[in-house]
């Protein structure tokens, strides 16, 4: 049951965070909290040009939380403000069960559908959307 | 008398709470305290059972699928709150224990940060202490003004009295939906644009009110609502605040514990989002259970449809009460709710309940909870109150125990 | 370990109840998160409903007999709960939503009238966020000081830190009886005895003792004790504030509403005496009734009986949790109630309850609402707690489930 | 059933009260309230050599109330303080049922006992009763 919610890919993640770190300023940087576990998300990023032209993620969390920043760090990377914006809002529709995910647009991050069957995982898995997601609000 | 039919059969809706089915050891009530307390249908206190039997878990805290069950359940009764009172979205809902509480987060989390002295706040002669109280401790804490709108001589609020208490310096005006002595349902939503347009916010006492008509807290454009579930056909120990988001987002949070930090260390405290910034501690949680299941109860009849009846048997009381010789009753009429406090000769009130009492008719009789106004009205009152499962067989034993009330007195 | 004879047999108390009978749609649990809250029993269950369905009506109010017997009932669960505490008399009690709200009470009413400027408040470094926070925040609105007694590495009080920390200044000292994270059981008699002999008041948090071990607040001599109805078999919605009588009686009311004032005019206003000056508005009269029938289930089994069983099984996890590699337990040992915080390898907890509860083991994972003692302990923790219906199967299941999740996550 | 309760003679002293009025100073006043149905007992009363000299009272109420007010300020008119303490225990133990009535310790009072089937009568038969008991504490 849980294969589908530690897949090898959220643990290679895991285990071996991308995009992990910070950034020298000038960065926005902005904290998620999951005050239920203490899942703890803060992403530094650099806007140039109306794209996320760097963007690190450190903090501490669970397993997924943790693989899902790594995911998204990678993803967004280079994208248009509305570009990441359409994929926050893909993923969280794909990690609520709302809709499914499309492994041509989202790559890897499509392991994340597996938090749907864990309705407590749901907001590990969201958390460093979210936070991007208020990021970039607060950004523009 | 006769010739009426009525919009609903409330046989069958005494069918659906066991306090009106046949008790070996309990004598059988004709219940006419709805204003202090209704009672209960069997969905709801199965829905409070069932909770505790097969899904109780703790709320919001990671760990195990029962407390995320547990916690759906219970944001699931904050939507259908929200629903009910049509709120924007989920989070303008606050739980809170009643109407008491949520009256008292307001006055002190907005009230202490955005009433300053020489400030102005309005209330109402008619409030209850919940809506009494709460302002006039705040008043002598912040050094504000407490302004009391008087009402008229047949227990109405005149807009026009408003208008001339409303000044630049006003704040809020507080004021109850029903009066739970006088029955007067008073224009809410008048009184709401007169405050706004005064730049002073509006809060409204729904207590005696959302089981009893629809209740749009966008039509009424308020900026706080509030009611009790046990006077909704829902437990103790619940009820809601609604407050537009942006009032929730400034305000302070009330009581402090557990949930509503996202992260405190010794030098630091970030508080959560609203509505969890102001459910400190571990809420009501079957109780919320219990309050949706009372909501769905009062939406399967339907809300205009109560209305109506309710309004069809406040006819039919306000023509037999007239009968009784001597009977003096307070509030407008014939528009009302069936909310019905009287003198009856030199009786007094509480000498009329005991005697109505021991022929099984329960109404209440005091100053009910709002002195200033019982000093206005001359005294302590007694007071029958309706709900949507009261008939006219009820009040036609009212009636007759009236007369009983007034021959052990000596009126004859 | 297969030659150990308990005292108490579990399957007959899990008999008892509905959450651990087999039901078709859900799947049985083994429940390890009775620190969060416990399972209610039948007996609380029908109690509450029974009240629904034959008693309700509002108290304290004059009318009609169902009132009385209403109001009966609710201050027979007072009477019940100043028993199980040992008080003085029933008046020593005010009911409350639960712990935080009562901590959150005796901030507000008691601090902010008797902590001025430059006084001291001192808490521990392990209090849950409902006794960290209402005292930070009365701290700095009344410019007061919040002294926090650091926790010995094993997870302890130091009485000789108290010592050193005790000044003239301090008017109270707020400590937790049973840690919900460490587990470890705090001498709070000495404790009380330390800050009266300082001239300072003591406050003891019982939500994780009352459930599980007598407690006598004349025995410990404290001034202020709380506890839940939830975390001891008992409905949400409703816990208890004791306080010696003196201090409510020199306390301001902290919600104001119906039932608080003996008269009120718009010049005059008079208190009610203790307890009624602290329980603004309708009460929770069903949930009272229900923490009155939880009591009496913790004593039909007896709390010196529950003690000594929970002891037994507490020693009966700590050794099966040694033989877990890569497990750290914190808190003291063997010395300790059953509530167990751990961290297994550099497995987030998280991770570790969600592989536990894959497989129907319910425990718990994060902060458990102690920020700073996380932050102390180095972060997250999973954490198993017991009731008096755990046994060691129950336990052995949990062992079984962490060795799954080292191979879940590749220690081997 | 409230023959019991409402007994001639607690109409009698209801439509007649005894013992109503104030007193001129010096005196000591003491006020009583019931919250939950807005009776009010106003007792003044005046001690003389350790006795009840003079005492009236005034207020409003219910029947009960008021009559048990009228017996009272008859009764204990010209009672020392140890009588009327011992008085005012054997008419609550006897109205919260607690007790049976003396009829020739407590003449008329006797009738006060009919509350005991009306629990929510019970505090309009004590208030004044409680008042005294409170006025006699504070004088003392
Ligand atoms: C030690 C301690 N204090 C206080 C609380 C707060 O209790 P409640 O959420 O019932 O108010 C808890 C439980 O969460 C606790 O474990
Ligand atoms: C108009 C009004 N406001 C407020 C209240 C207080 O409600 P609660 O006691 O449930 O807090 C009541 C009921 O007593 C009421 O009738």
């Amino acid at each position: 049951m849980f294969d589908e919610l530690y897949q090898e890919i959220i643990l290679d993640h895991y285990r071996h965070p991308r995009g992990r770190g910070e950034l020298e300023p000038p960065k926005i940087t902005q904290e998620g909290f999951n005050p239920s576990c203490g899942d703890e998300v803060i992403l530094d990023l650099r806007l140039e040009d109306g794209r996320i032209s760097d963007i690190r993620f450190h903090g501490r969390g669970c397993s997924i939380s943790q693989a899902s920043a790594s995911m998204m760090t990678e993803a967004v990377k280079g994208k248009t403000l509305a570009e990441a914006h359409a994929l926050i809002q893909q993923v969280l529709a794909m990690v609520k069960g709302e809709a499914e995910g499309d492994p041509d647009a989202l790559g890897d991050i499509v392991a994340l559908a597996g938090v749907r069957n864990f309705p407590v995982r749901v907001k590990c898995a969201t958390l460093a959307w979210h936070t991007l997601e208020e990021a970039l609000r607060s950004a523009t | 008398m006769a010739t009426t039919t009525f919009s609903i059969d409330a046989s069958e809706i005494r069918r659906q709470f066991p306090f009106f089915q046949p008790h070996p050891e309990m004598r059988s009530l004709i219940y006419l305290d709805n204003a202090a307390t209704t009672q209960k249908p069997y969905s709801v206190i199965e829905a409070v059972s069932n909770f505790w039997a097969h899904h109780n878990a703790n709320v919001h805290r990671g760990g195990h699928g029962a407390g995320a069950k547990a916690s759906e359940l219970y944001e699931a009764a904050r939507q259908r709150v929200a629903q009910f009172l049509n709120a924007r979205e989920p989070a303008e809902i606050v739980f809170t224990r009643g109407t008491t509480e949520a009256i008292n987060l307001v006055a002190s989390s907005w009230g202490e940060a955005f009433v300053k002295a020489g400030d102005e706040v309005i209330i109402t002669e008619m409030e209850h202490h919940a809506n009494l109280l709460p302002w006039m401790r705040l008043a002598e804490k912040q050094g504000a003004t407490l302004k009391v709108w008087r009402i008229t001589d047949d227990g109405r609020l005149n807009l026009d009295d408003l208008r001339t208490l409303l000044t630049e310096r006003t704040r809020l005006v507080a004021v109850v939906h029903i009066s739970n002595v006088l029955g007067v349902v008073n224009p809410v939503a008048e009184i709401c644009r007169l405050a706004h347009d005064a730049g002073a916010l509006c809060l409204v006492d729904a207590a005696q009110s959302v089981a009893h008509m629809p209740v749009d807290v966008q039509a009424i454009d308020c900026d706080f609502l509030m009611f009790s579930g046990h006077k909704a056909y829902g437990p103790t120990g619940i009820g809601a605040l609604y407050a537009k988001r942006s009032l929730l987002e400034a305000m302070p949070p009330y009581q402090v514990g557990g949930g509503i930090v996202k992260t405190v260390s010794w030098e630091r405290l970030v508080w959560s989002e609203p509505p969890a910034k102001f459910e400190a501690g571990t809420p009501p949680i079957g109780e919320a259970v219990g309050l949706h299941a009372a909501l769905d109860f009062i939406d399967s009849i339907g809300r205009a449809t109560i209305e109506a009846y309710e309004h069809e048997l406040t006819r039919y009381a306000l023509e037999r009460l007239q009968e009784v010789p001597g009977l003096r009753l307070f509030g407008p009429t014939p528009d009302r709710a069936g909310i019905f406090a009287f003198m009856l000769e030199d009786i007094h009130p509480h000498d009329i309940a005991t005697v109505l009492d021991a022929r099984d008719i329960a109404i209440r009789s005091g100053l009910h909870c709002a002195h200033p106004l019982g000093a206005r009205l001359g005294g302590s009152t007694a007071r029958a109150s309706l709900a949507v499962y009261n008939d006219t067989a009820h009040i036609d034993a009212l009636i007759e125990g009236l007369h009983e009330v007034r021959k052990v007195f000596g009126y004859v």
